[in-house]
């Protein structure tokens, strides 16, 4: 048991270079910040991280890009940072561009422990380059393989004890997903509740599908991030 | 030929003619740019907004009651309507491409003579971003495009053929200009009404795709 | 709007024979009794019906079974209705039969607008006989296609008047899938309250699915189901 | 050789037997029948129960609280622990399928020297019913069969090949039947321990298939 860890350090300590790495959030939106902070500050490198964007320039998910630790980008807009765009430019990472939905729908697909599945997004397009099309039932669909990781980071708004989730308005977005696709489910939260606290019905994360829990300690406010 | 009117009013020109096309009950995705306008221009109580980062029931939010964890696909903040719902990202995606959603507004870079759009890639560009463009044209029941009728370099962008990778084989089924409203049917662009201030001889001097008058 | 309907006729007023017809439940939990019992009094057949089982002898979708309105199930199991095996010797039934967790990600599937997908579940088993089997990334996988009805026929437990539903307990199971992958969703629920009155947080089937809502007048109690 | 003990009695020690292998903390999917016995005999807190209609945290219930709506995968009522959640059948299978359950107990049929296990068919007979027995033969990290040792016509049910169509082609790791303890290592069966009363003499009598005696 013992979810609950003292330190993003401590929750971080699995994490090793060449890992993939799933990361919630939509820009700084339920992206969890503190664990990102720490990772920047963790000596590893060579890793694949899977988010729908790579933070912006020199923030969050940025600072690692900056820092030469991310071998390759899987994710839908990483137009959010220009510097993703110059290091791609001079060939030193590698990026995999999918719509949206493929790349929440290839993440749940991964933790449901399905190997791929058929969609019509993407069909005729560039994106759709090197992907095995088929028709079914009349319909063009191109093949999308799921996407599995070994650590998953992610932004609650509560967690039990026991690790069970749950997320607040549109924070909400890739984290429960990522939560189910990896190996290793580190979640930060703005409280932790005793068993019971949380509405069974509401729960949106059952524990069983996370590891490590610590306290949010960069948090999104309107006047941006501020550590608390 | 008409007075010069600004950008801003082109776009709310846009975006008001574009709410005339909604009668509810509608569930309503829109994009980034004049597509966000169009809101302010509804007036059917039963179209409810869907944003794809999971929130069905968006509305507008005064500064007093921002929450920085509230906003929409453009990250740009908003409220939440009374019955809204949030979900996560794949079940928000699911309602997309699973036909659920009823008009996904979306602006374009170029659109074709079938009604294929451009409008997440330029050539020679490195090819950074696509976010839930592909989703929506493939899975939304009707898709309105709204854009400017030209470039900034004056060119149409309404065009025999794309030049920028297309979003989808799907074809859209309007277009909104500050010129023009074209209906697309059968994989043909129809002029369907001018601007107004628009005349017909604007429409045909910058409108380099095939269209039907009438 | 308007989605409340007076009674349970009124709300099946769009099913006509032949139709694909989505039904919730497990065994009786969770199951749609009124409108599954309206069902049984409606001159239609030729059905096609998707639903865990086929009732029990006599009961619920038992009583459209034996009045021969059932041109096809797909489940994954009948053996709870003795009635079911008998028609089937006889030739008057077709069945498929599917293991419950590709029941129900065939549904998911077919509401998130998918072709199909790939599963380990079956692979090189009796079940997988016709089935399509392929390796990605060194595991073997099956494909199972995805799901879509005309009708479905769902249970919730309360609703408000656009739409939106929430469940209980071990009565959600398949339900909330089955109000994505059909035409025409009709849901019957304990509780019609108004906007606002379900948590934004908690509401698990959001309005944009739901097009149709009953109060529910056969419910199952500890004592069987009962009129109410 | 024993003295005859009830069928009651033999499914009980089977549970208990089955208890001791669970170390929490787990999170245990229990089938129909004998599996269903082991939940009175675990120790420890840890252990949450999963049920594939969709619970975690099942409880025993007594009869006052009893809720129609709050089944397990058997249909018989149960109870919510405290911290349970709900979910959907197909969220409730990804746990399963994707890998995230720690044990399956299960009922066979047959079980091959392999440990390729026959649970869901018979031959001759209507393929009725599979249920979830396939999904978890495949999902669950361990699994575990509980199983009587020998079929009512006295027959061995571990065989050198199941006559029955399999549940999978994946090999289970642990049997236990009232006269052994076998664990499943790299395709093969290893006695690894005997039930109470039982005798060497008598499981090598009743066991058709192959397995390693230490």
């Amino acid at each position: 048991m013992a979810k609950q860890k003292h330190s993003a350090a401590e929750a971080l300590a699995a994490v090793k270079s060449g890992d993939v790495i799933l990361v919630g959030g939509f820009g700084l939106v339920g992206a969890p910040l503190t664990l990102i902070d720490e990772l920047t500050r963790k000596d590893v490198n060579g890793l694949t991280i899977v988010s729908n964007n790579l933070g912006e320039s020199g923030k969050g998910l940025g600072i690692l890009l900056n820092q030469n630790k991310i071998k390759k980008g899987i994710g839908s807009y990483f137009t959010s940072n220009r510097d993703v765009g110059d290091k791609y430019q001079r060939g030193e990472i590698e990026l995999e561009l999918l719509p949206q939905g493929t790349l929440s729908e290839s993440i749940r697909a991964g933790g449901a422990g399905l190997g791929g599945y058929y969609t019509t997004t993407g069909v005729g397009t560039d994106l759709a380059k090197g992907k095995e099309e088929r028709e079914i039932d009349g319909v063009r669909y191109i093949l999308e393989k799921a996407i599995r990781a070994d650590v998953a980071l992610i932004r609650a708004h509560k967690a039990d004890t026991l690790g069970n989730l749950v997320y607040y308005k549109t924070a909400r977005n890739f984290n429960p997903l990522m939560a189910t696709a990896a190996k290793t489910v580190i979640a930060e939260v703005d409280e932790i509740v005793e068993p019971g606290e949380l509405d069974p019905e509401a729960v949106i994360t059952p524990h069983l599908y996370v590891d490590a829990i610590i306290k949010a300690q960069q948090v999104l406010t309107k006047e941006g991030v501020v550590s608390r | 030929m008409t007075t010069q009117i600004s950008k801003h009013d082109i776009q709310h020109m846009i975006a008001k003619r574009v709410a005339k096309e909604l009668k509810g009950p509608l569930t309503v995705n829109l994009g980034i740019g004049i597509p966000t306008l169009v809101a302010a221009y509804m007036e059917d109580d039963s179209i409810y907004l869907h944003t794809e980062n999971g929130l069905l029931g968006v509305t507008d939010v005064e500064e007093p009651d921002v929450d920085p964890n509230l906003v929409n696909a453009g990250k740009l903040p908003v409220g939440e309507a009374v019955g809204a719902s949030f979900f996560n990202s794949s079940d928000s995606f699911a309602m997309i491409r699973g036909g659920h959603v009823d008009v996904a507004i979306l602006g374009a870079l170029q659109v074709d003579e079938t009604g294929v759009i451009a409008n997440w890639a330029v050539p020679g560009k490195n090819i950074m971003g696509v976010g839930g463009a592909m989703d929506l044209l493939v899975g939304a029941k009707k898709v309105i495009v709204t854009m400017s009728h030209t470039a900034k370099d004056g060119k149409s962008k309404l065009l025999k053929e794309c030049t920028y990778p297309i979003t989808s084989t799907r074809s859209v089924d309007l277009i909104v200009t500050e010129l023009a409203v074209f209906e697309v049917t059968d994989g043909k662009l129809r002029l369907a009404e001018l601007m107004p201030g628009a005349s017909i001889e604007d429409v045909r001097e910058k409108t380099e795709a095939e269209f039907i008058e009438q």
